[in-house]
C-alpha cells in the first residue's frame, strides 16, 4: 500500500495529463448528461423575460469578445439567438469588438439557418463599427447613421426590418455578451440606463462577481454566468448543447482534480512516517 | 370641376413620386379629444385633433350636445390650414406643442351670438365634422367636463444656478418640495431670452430627484431631501455651450441663458419668475477635493520619511521568500546552469515592473560576482531597454563589467501565448538552475511557473496580480505577495529611499486602518440610531452620515 | 551635456506626471483635449518601442541563421511567420472585412492561424491547474491545509452534480432560512473571506504603486534611466 | 465548406496537435508551432501598428503639429540601436515613464484605495429598523385573520405563514441576520489582519504575530478558492480546443486530425527508434 503512494506521489505528471484529455473528452464523443443541472435565478429569470416577449419583438444582440473568451461566451449566445429564432422575434446582432467580428456572424448564421430565418426579415448582422461607447451613444440617437450599411454592405434602408428599428430604444430587450470592457457594464450605463431599454447579459466566469451588482440592482432583467449559466439556459431550452457537455466534462475534471488531491494527501500522510515506527 | 380636380392631383402626385402609392382615403380625424383648458378660472373647453391628410383642403367643425344622442350643434368651425396646437400659445410644460396636432379653445356651445357657455361642472359631448370636397366624416362622440383651476401655491427657494465642477455645460437647479409634492409635475423651462419662446429642458415629477441624487459630497452640496435638484445640460434649443472658444479654449463670452420653473398639479399651474444664467467652466473638479488631499499628504508623507530615512537606518523585518535568492544565485553558480529572470508582462508604467526592475538590479549583482549567467526574456521593448541598462550598471558596480552580455536581455514577442510558448521551450531545452517571477502577469504565470517546475528550477515569485498569486503560490517555492514585490527592492539593497518608501507605505496603511476602524464604528452607531428612527418621513439610512463622503471616489 | 543626459530626463518626467496626474483633477474641455493628446502619444511611441522590440528579435535570430547555430532552421521559420502574416495584412489591406463584406485574408490567417495557437497554448493551463494541484497541495500545516480546503470546497461545489448530492439526496438547502446550498457555500466563500484577503493585498498594492509613481515623478526613483552619467 | 476553410481547418488543428505535443515533450512539432507562432504574432502587431496606429494616427493625423513631438519621441526610442547616442532615448523614457506615473496616481486612488475602503465600511452588528419592526407587526397580523378566516390548512394561510416568516427574520434579531452579520464580522476582519501582515517596519511579535497569522490564514483561504475557481475556467477552454479538435476529425473536414495525428506519431516514432529524439530534453 505504503509503496503504491509512494509510486502515486512520484507519479509523471504526463499520466495526470492523460487523465484531464480522457475525462474533458469522453463526454466529447459521449453526453453523460449528469443531473443536477438547475437554472440559477438570473438565468431563469432571463428565460422567462423572453418567453413573455410577443412575436416579432425586437431584440438587439451585442457579442463583446474575441477568441479567447469564446469558449465560455459563445454557447450562451448560441442558446439566446436559438431561444429568438424560437420565439419568432426580430433579431439584431453586432459586436463592439473588432477580434469577434467574424465569430459573431458564425453563431448568428448558423443559428438562424437552423431555424430556418430570412435574413432582413428576421435577423440582421450589422458586424463591428469602432469607437466603443460612441457606438452605443451613438445608436441611442440613429441606428442608420452609426451603421450605414449591415456586414453584407446592404445598405440599412433597404432591409425591411430595419425600417422601424432606428434608435436603441426601439428594442423591447438588449443583450451584452462580454468578456471585459467595452461590454455588458458598458451598455448598462451609456444604453439601457439612458434609454430606458431592458437590459440581459452574460459573461465569463472572472467577471461573473463584479457583474453581480446589476443583477442584484435589478438594471439586468437577467444574466448568464459563464459556461455553467449557459449550459442552465441549454437546459431551458431543453437541448443539449455545447455548453451542457462541457459541464460533463468540467465535472469530470474537476472530480478529477479533487480526487487526485485526496489521493496525494493519503499518500502523504501514509508516507510521511518514518519506517517501522506504527 | 372640384370633383374632377382630386383624382387628377392624386394622379399628378403619383405621377411625380414615381411608384410610391397616393396617400389614403381619408378617414375621420384621428385622436380628437376635449379635456378641461388647464390653469384658468373656468368656462372653457380645449380640443385637439391629429392633422389630416389633404389637411389644408379641409374644413373642420366641432358639434356640441348635452347627452351622446344629441341634439348636435355647431359651436366651432376651423381651417384646415391653422388652429395648431403649437401656436396656441399655451403655457409650455406637460402641454406640449406638436405642430401635427390641431387645437381649439371652446368657451361656447353653439355658433351663434347669444349662445350657452361652457359651464363649469356640467358634462357635454363633443364630437368633430371634417369636410374634405364632398366627403363628410364625423369623429365619435366624447365627453368633456370644464372646471376651476385655482392657482398653484408658488414653490419657495426657486434657484438656478451654475453646475460646480464640470467643463461649464451644466445648470443645477433646486427648489424646495411642497406640501402635494407627490402630485405635482415641475417642468424647467429655458429661453434664449427673457421674453421667450420657452421649451422645456428637463422635467420630473414630485417626489423624485432631491438633492441627494445629485451624489456630490457634502462639501460641494447641500443634502436637504426636502429640497428637488436637477441637472440641466441641454434643451430643445440646443446643448448648454461652455464659456469658451472651441478652437483655443479660452473663455469666450457665451449666450446668456433664460431659466424658469413651472410647477403643475391637477390643471393648475405656477410659474417662477425667470432667471439668467451664464453655466461656467471651472478649473477645479470639488468633487474630488477628499482625494487631492489624500494625493497631497501622501506625497508628503513619502518625501519626508525618505528624508529620514536617509539619516538613519530603519527597520525593515525579513521578508521569507528572499532568502531563498542566494540560495538561487548559489545554486546555479554550482550547477553551472543559468538563471531565468521575467519582469512581467506590463509596460515600464506599471508598478510592479519598476520593482522588478529594481530587484533585477540587485540580482544581477549576485550574478556578476558569482559569475554566473542570467537570462531576460522581455515581452516589452522598453522594459528591454531599461533592463539592459540595469543589468549593465550592476556589472559595473560588481566589477564585472567585461562580464555583461548584451544580449542577456532579449526581446520575444508581445503577444501573450507567443511569449509564454518561446519562453516555456527555452527552460525545457536549457533548464535552469533558477527562476524568478518578477512583476505583473496574467494567465501564462500557471503555464511558465509549471514548466519551470518540471525542468527542476528552484522558481521564486513576485507578484501583484492578485489574480495570478494563487498559481505563483502553487507552483514556485517561494513567492512574494502584492506588496512584499515592492519591499523586496528596499530589502535586498537596503537603500535608504527605498526603505523610507517602504516606511510611508506603512504610513499610509496605518491611516487607512484607522479610517477602516473609525468608520465602521460610525456606521455601526448610525445604523442602530437610525433604526429607532419610527417616522418613515424622517427615515435615514447609516450611508448618509456626512462621514462617509470622505472615502467616496468621485 | 550632463544636463541633457541626467537632468533634462528628470525634468521631461516631472512636467509629463504631474500634467496628468492633475488632468484628473481639472473638468475643463481643454484638459480633457490635452488628455486624449497624451495618449495619443503615448500610443504612437509605443508603436516605435515595439520596432524596438522586433529589432531585437531579427537580431537574434538572424544571428542563429547566420551563425547556423543548431536550430538555425527554425529561426528561419520565425522570418516566414513574420513575412507570411505581414504580406496577408498588406493585402487585405489591414482590415478584417473587405468592402464588400467577406473575410479578406487577413481574416482567414487571423482565424487558423492566431487563434488556434493563442487557444491551445491558453488550454495547455486545463492540464497544468491539474499537475500542480496534485503536486503542491499538501496538508502539511495549518495554512496549507487551509488552502487546500478551500481549494476543494470551491472545485467541488462548483459542479453542478455535487449540488444534486448536496441538495437533492441529502436534502441541505436551507438553516433557519440561510441559504446553504452547494452554490451558496461556494459564494460565500468566495465574497467573503477572499474578498477580505484580496482587498487587504489591493490596499497594500495601491500604496506601494502610488509611493513608486510619485517617487518616479518627483525624480528620487531613477533607475529607469540606467546607470552612468 | 469551401477550400479555403478546409485548408484552414487543416491548418488549424495541426498547430493545435503540434502545440499540444509539448505536453509529451520537447519535440520538432512543437519547436515548429512555437517559432512560426512567434513570427506570425510579431507580423500580425506589425499589421495592427501600420494599420491602427501609423495611418490613422500619424499618416492621416488631422493636425500634423500635435503628431510630430511622439515622432520625435518614437525615433529617440530607436537610438537604442546606436549605442554612442542611446543616451537620448531617456528623454522618451521619461516622457512614457512619467505619462504612467501620473495616469496611475489618481486613478488607484479612486479605483482601489476610495472605492475598497467605501466598501468595507460596514455596520458589523445590525438592529432591525423600525419600519421593519412595522412590516413584522402587520405580517402577523395578516396571518392571523386569515387564519381566523380561513383555517389553517387553506393556501392563503400557509403563504401568509410564509410571508410572516420571512418578516419575522428581518424583524427581530434573526438567524439570517446573524449570519449576515458574522459575514461582515469575518470580512472586515480579514481586511484587518491582511493589511496588518503587510506591516514591513515592526517584527512580527506578540498581538502583531497573532493578527498577522490571522492574516495569513485569509490570504490562503483566497488562494485555495481563487484556484479552485479558475479550474472551471481553464477546463472550459480546454473542452473547447477539444472539441475543435474533434470536430475536425470527421469526413467534411477530410479527416484532418486522426492523419496530422498518425503522421506525427510515426515522426516521432521513427525519431526515437533512430535516438534523434534524446537530441530533445524531456521534462
Amino acid at each position: 500500500m505504503r509503496e503504491l503512494f509512494e509510486k502515486l506521489l512520484k507519479m509523471d505528471r504526463r499520466w495526470i495529463f492523460l487523465l484531464v484529455g480522457i475525462a474533458l473528452m469522453v463526454p466529447i464523443l459521449k453526453p453523460l448528461k449528469l443531473p443536477g443541472l438547475k437554472a440559477s435565478t438570473p438565468v431563469q429569470d432571463l428565460y422567462t423575460y423572453i418567453e413573455g416577449l410577443p412575436e416579432g419583438s425586437k431584440v438587439l444582440i451585442s457579442f463583446d469578445f474575441d477568441p479567447a473568451s469564446k469558449p465560455e461566451l459563445e454557447p450562451m449566445g448560441a442558446a439566446i439567438v436559438r431561444h429568438c429564432m424560437r420565439k419568432k422575434l426580430k433579431v439584431v446582432a453586432m459586436t463592439l469588438w473588432v477580434t469577434g467580428a467574424s465569430l459573431a456572424q458564425r453563431v448568428v448564421e448558423s443559428e438562424a439557418t437552423a431555424a430556418g430565418a430570412k435574413y432582413g426579415e428576421d435577423y440582421v448582422y450589422l458586424g463591428w463599427k469602432p469607437g466603443n461607447v460612441a457606438v452605443i451613444t451613438g445608436m441611442r440617437e440613429d441606428i442608420h447613421v452609426v451603421f450605414p450599411k449591415d456586414s453584407k454592405q446592404t445598405d440599412l434602408s433597404k432591409i425591411p426590418m430595419m425600417q422601424d428599428i432606428r434608435r436603441l430604444r426601439d428594442f423591447d430587450l438588449a443583450f451584452s455578451f462580454a468578456a471585459g470592457s467595452p461590454g455588458l457594464d458598458t451598455w448598462i450605463a451609456y444604453g439601457a440606463d439612458k434609454e430606458k431599454v431592458k437590459m440581459g447579459g452574460g459573461s465569463t466566469a472572472v467577471n461573473v462577481p463584479s457583474m453581480a451588482v446589476f443583477v442584484q440592482s435589478g438594471q439586468l432583467v437577467g444574466f448568464i454566468g459563464a459556461l455553467r449559466g449557459a449550459a442552465e439556459y441549454e437546459l431551458l431550452m431543453n437541448f443539449s448543447g455545447t455548453a451542457t457537455r462541457g459541464m460533463d466534462g468540467i465535472a469530470l475534471g474537476s472530480y478529477l482534480v479533487a480526487a487526485l488531491i485526496i489521493l496525494a494527501n493519503i499518500g502523504y500522510w501514509l508516507t510521511r512516517k518514518p519506517k517501522g515506527v506504527a | 370641376m372640384r370633383i374632377a380636380a382630386v383624382p387628377l392631383t392624386v394622379l399628378l402626385a403619383t405621377a411625380a413620386l414615381g411608384q410610391e402609392a397616393a396617400p389614403p382615403v381619408p378617414e375621420a380625424p384621428k385622436k380628437f379629444a376635449v379635456v378641461d383648458f388647464p390653469f384658468d378660472g373656468g368656462g372653457a373647453l380645449a380640443a385637439t385633433w391629429e392633422k389630416m391628410p389633404y389637411d389644408d383642403r379641409v374644413s373642420y367643425v366641432i358639434l356640441s350636445a348635452p347627452a351622446k344622442e344629441g341634439p348636435w350643434t355647431a359651436c366651432l368651425t376651423v381651417k384646415g390650414t391653422e388652429g395648431w396646437k403649437s401656436e396656441a400659445g399655451l403655457p409650455p410644460g406637460g402641454w406640449g406643442g406638436e405642430k401635427d396636432v390641431h387645437y381649439a379653445k371652446i368657451t361656447k356651445l353653439a355658433d351663434a351670438g347669444m349662445a350657452p357657455v361652457v359651464e363649469d361642472g356640467r358634462e357635454t359631448w363633443f364630437r368633430i365634422r371634417a369636410t374634405l370636397d364632398d366627403k363628410v366624416l364625423e369623429s365619435e362622440p366624447v365627453a368633456a367636463t370644464s372646471s376651476k383651476n385655482p392657482p398653484l401655491a408658488a414653490v419657495a427657494e426657486v434657484k438656478f444656478e451654475d453646475f460646480t465642477s464640470d467643463n461649464g455645460s451644466a445648470v443645477a437647479a433646486t427648489w424646495r418640495a411642497g406640501p402635494d409634492d407627490e402630485k405635482t409635475t415641475y417642468y424647467v423651462l429655458v429661453a434664449a431670452s427673457e421674453n421667450g419662446p420657452w421649451a422645456v429642458a428637463e422635467s420630473t415629477p414630485g417626489g423624485e430627484n432631491f438633492m441627494p441624487d445629485a451624489g456630490l459630497p457634502f462639501w460641494l452640496w447641500g443634502r436637504d431631501k426636502d429640497v428637488h435638484f436637477l441637472k440641466i445640460t441641454k434643451s430643445p434649443l440646443g446643448p448648454l455651450q461652455p464659456n469658451e472658444d472651441p478652437a483655443t479654449h479660452t473663455r469666450a463670452p457665451t449666450p446668456d441663458w433664460w431659466f424658469r420653473l413651472v410647477a403643475e398639479s391637477g390643471g393648475s399651474r405656477w410659474e417662477s419668475a425667470p432667471v439668467k444664467l451664464r453655466p461656467e467652466w471651472n478649473v477645479f473638479d470639488w468633487a474630488k477635493l477628499n482625494k487631492f488631499f489624500y494625493m497631497i499628504g501622501f506625497a508628503a508623507v513619502c518625501l519626508v520619511v525618505i528624508r529620514i530615512a536617509r539619516g538613519r537606518h530603519l527597520f525593515i523585518r525579513r521578508i521569507p521568500g528572499l532568502d531563498a535568492v542566494d540560495e538561487a544565485v548559489g545554486r546555479a553558480t554550482e550547477m553551472g546552469k543559468p538563471i531565468y529572470y521575467l519582469t512581467g508582462r506590463n509596460s515600464m508604467t506599471d508598478v510592479s515592473t519598476v520593482a522588478a526592475t529594481l530587484i533585477l538590479g540587485e540580482i544581477a549583482k549576485k550574478v556578476a560576482t558569482y559569475d554566473t549567467q542570467i537570462k531576460v526574456p522581455h515581452t516589452d521593448a522598453i522594459v528591454m531597454a531599461v533592463c539592459q541598462e540595469i543589468t549593465r550598471e550592476a556589472y559595473i558596480t560588481a566589477g564585472r563589467p567585461d562580464a555583461f552580455r548584451e544580449d542577456s536581455n532579449f526581446f520575444v514577442t508581445d503577444d501573450q501565448f507567443g511569449y509564454t510558448a518561446a519562453v516555456d521551450g527555452m527552460m525545457v531545452r536549457e533548464k535552469p538552475a533558477a527562476c524568478f517571477y518578477m512583476g505583473y502577469y496574467y494567465a501564462e504565470a500557471l503555464l511558465l511557473a509549471e514548466t519551470g517546475a518540471s525542468t527542476g528550477a528552484i522558481q521564486v515569485a513576485g507578484t501583484d496580480a492578485d489574480h495570478q498569486l494563487p498559481f505563483f503560490v502553487t507552483a514556485c517555492d517561494y513567492t512574494l505577495i502584492g506588496e512584499e514585490l515592492y519591499a523586496a527592492g528596499a530589502y535586498l539593497s537596503r537603500e535608504p529611499v527605498l526603505v523610507g518608501t517602504l516606511r510611508a507605505q506603512d504610513v499610509g496603511k496605518a491611516v487607512i486602518l484607522a479610517g477602516l476602524l473609525i468608520l465602521t464604528v460610525v456606521a455601526t452607531i448610525a445604523q442602530w440610531v437610525s433604526a429607532s428612527e419610527t417616522d418613515p418621513k424622517k427615515a435615514w439610512s447609516w450611508q448618509e452620515v456626512w462621514i462617509f463622503d470622505l472615502v467616496r471616489g468621485n | 551635456m550632463l544636463f541633457a543626459k541626467r537632468q533634462l530626463p528628470l525634468i521631461i518626467c516631472f512636467v509629463v506626471g504631474v500634467v496628468t496626474a492633475l488632468q484628473d483633477f481639472v473638468p475643463t474641455n481643454f484638459s480633457q483635449k490635452v488628455s486624449i493628446w497624451l495618449s495619443d502619444w503615448y500610443i504612437i511611441a509605443a508603436m516605435f518601442a515595439s520596432l524596438l522590440g522586433f529589432g531585437s528579435v531579427a537580431l537574434v535570430h538572424s544571428g542563429r541563421i547566420r551563425r547556423q547555430m543548431k536550430g538555425w532552421g527554425y529561426s528561419v521559420l520565425v522570418f516566414v511567420g513574420v513575412v507570411a502574416m505581414f504580406a496577408v495584412g498588406v493585402i487585405s489591406g489591414g482590415k478584417e472585412v473587405s468592402d464588400s463584406g467577406s473575410p479578406t485574408p487577413l481574416t482567414w490567417m487571423y482565424v487558423y492561424a492566431m487563434v488556434p495557437l493563442q487557444a491551445t497554448m491558453f488550454s495547455l493551463l486545463g492540464f497544468y491547474v491539474a499537475s500542480a494541484a496534485f503536486r503542491s497541495f499538501r496538508a502539511k500545516s495549518l495554512e496549507s491545509t487551509l488552502l487546500l480546503a478551500a481549494a476543494l470546497i470551491v472545485l467541488i461545489g462548483n459542479v453542478p452534480f455535487s449540488n444534486y448530492l448536496w441538495s437533492a439526496k441529502m436534502g441541505l438547502t436551507e438553516w433557519q432560512g440561510i441559504k446553504i446550498g452547494m452554490p451558496d457555500i461556494v459564494g460565500w466563500v468566495m465574497s467573503t473571506p477572499n474578498v477580505a484577503a484580496r482587498r487587504g493585498v489591493a490596499f497594500g498594492v495601491a500604496l506601494g504603486a502610488i509611493a513608486t509613481a510619485l517617487k518616479i515623478i518627483f525624480g528620487i526613483e531613477r533607475a529607469y534611466l540606467g546607470g552612468g552619467d | 465548406m469551401s477550400f479555403g476553410d478546409i485548408a484552414g481547418l487543416w491548418l488549424a488543428t495541426g498547430l493545435t496537435l503540434f502545440l499540444f505535443s509539448f505536453l509529451y515533450r520537447d519535440n520538432p512539432f512543437y519547436k515548429l508551432g512555437e517559432h512560426l507562432y512567434l513570427g506570425v504574432t510579431i507580423g500580425y502587431m506589425l499589421v495592427k501598428l501600420v494599420y491602427e496606429t501609423w495611418i490613422p494616427k500619424v499618416w492621416n493625423a488631422e493636425n500634423y503639429a500635435l503628431v510630430i513631438p511622439p515622432v520625435i519621441i518614437g525615433f529617440l526610442l530607436l537610438t537604442r540601436f546606436v549605442p554612442k547616442v542611446s543616451w537620448l532615448s531617456r528623454w522618451s523614457f521619461a516622457f512614457i515613464i512619467g505619462y504612467g506615473s501620473g495616469l496611475a496616481i489618481p486613478a488607484t486612488f479612486t479605483s482601489i484605495i476610495l472605492k475598497q475602503a467605501e466598501a468595507t465600511t460596514r455596520p458589523l452588528v445590525t438592529v432591525p429598523t423600525a419600519a421593519e419592526q412595522k412590516a413584522l407587526e402587520a405580517a402577523e397580523k395578516t396571518l392571523a385573520d386569515t387564519r381566523a378566516a380561513r383555517g389553517n390548512e387553506a393556501p392563503e394561510t400557509r403563504a401568509a405563514e410564509k410571508a410572516a416568516l420571512s418578516a419575522r427574520r428581518s424583524g427581530t434579531y434573526s438567524w439570517v441576520r446573524a449570519y449576515a452579520d458574522v459575514t461582515t464580522i469575518i470580512l472586515f476582519l480579514g481586511v484587518f489582519s491582511v493589511l496588518f501582515y503587510f506591516f514591513f517596519s515592526i517584527e512580527h511579535k506578540g498581538p502583531v504575530r497573532i493578527f498577522s497569522r490571522v492574516g495569513v490564514l485569509f490570504l490562503m483561504i483566497y488562494f485555495g478558492a481563487s484556484y479552485g475557481y479558475t479550474v472551471m475556467g481553464r477546463f472550459a477552454l480546454l473542452y473547447d480546443r477539444l472539441l475543435d479538435v474533434r470536430k475536425a476529425s470527421g469526413g467534411d473536414a477530410w479527416f484532418a486530425t486522426p492523419i496530422i495525428l498518425v503522421l506525427m506519431i510515426g515522426v516521432l516514432v521513427w525519431r526515437h527508434r533512430t535516438g534523434k529524439a534524446s537530441e530533445e530534453p524531456s521534462h
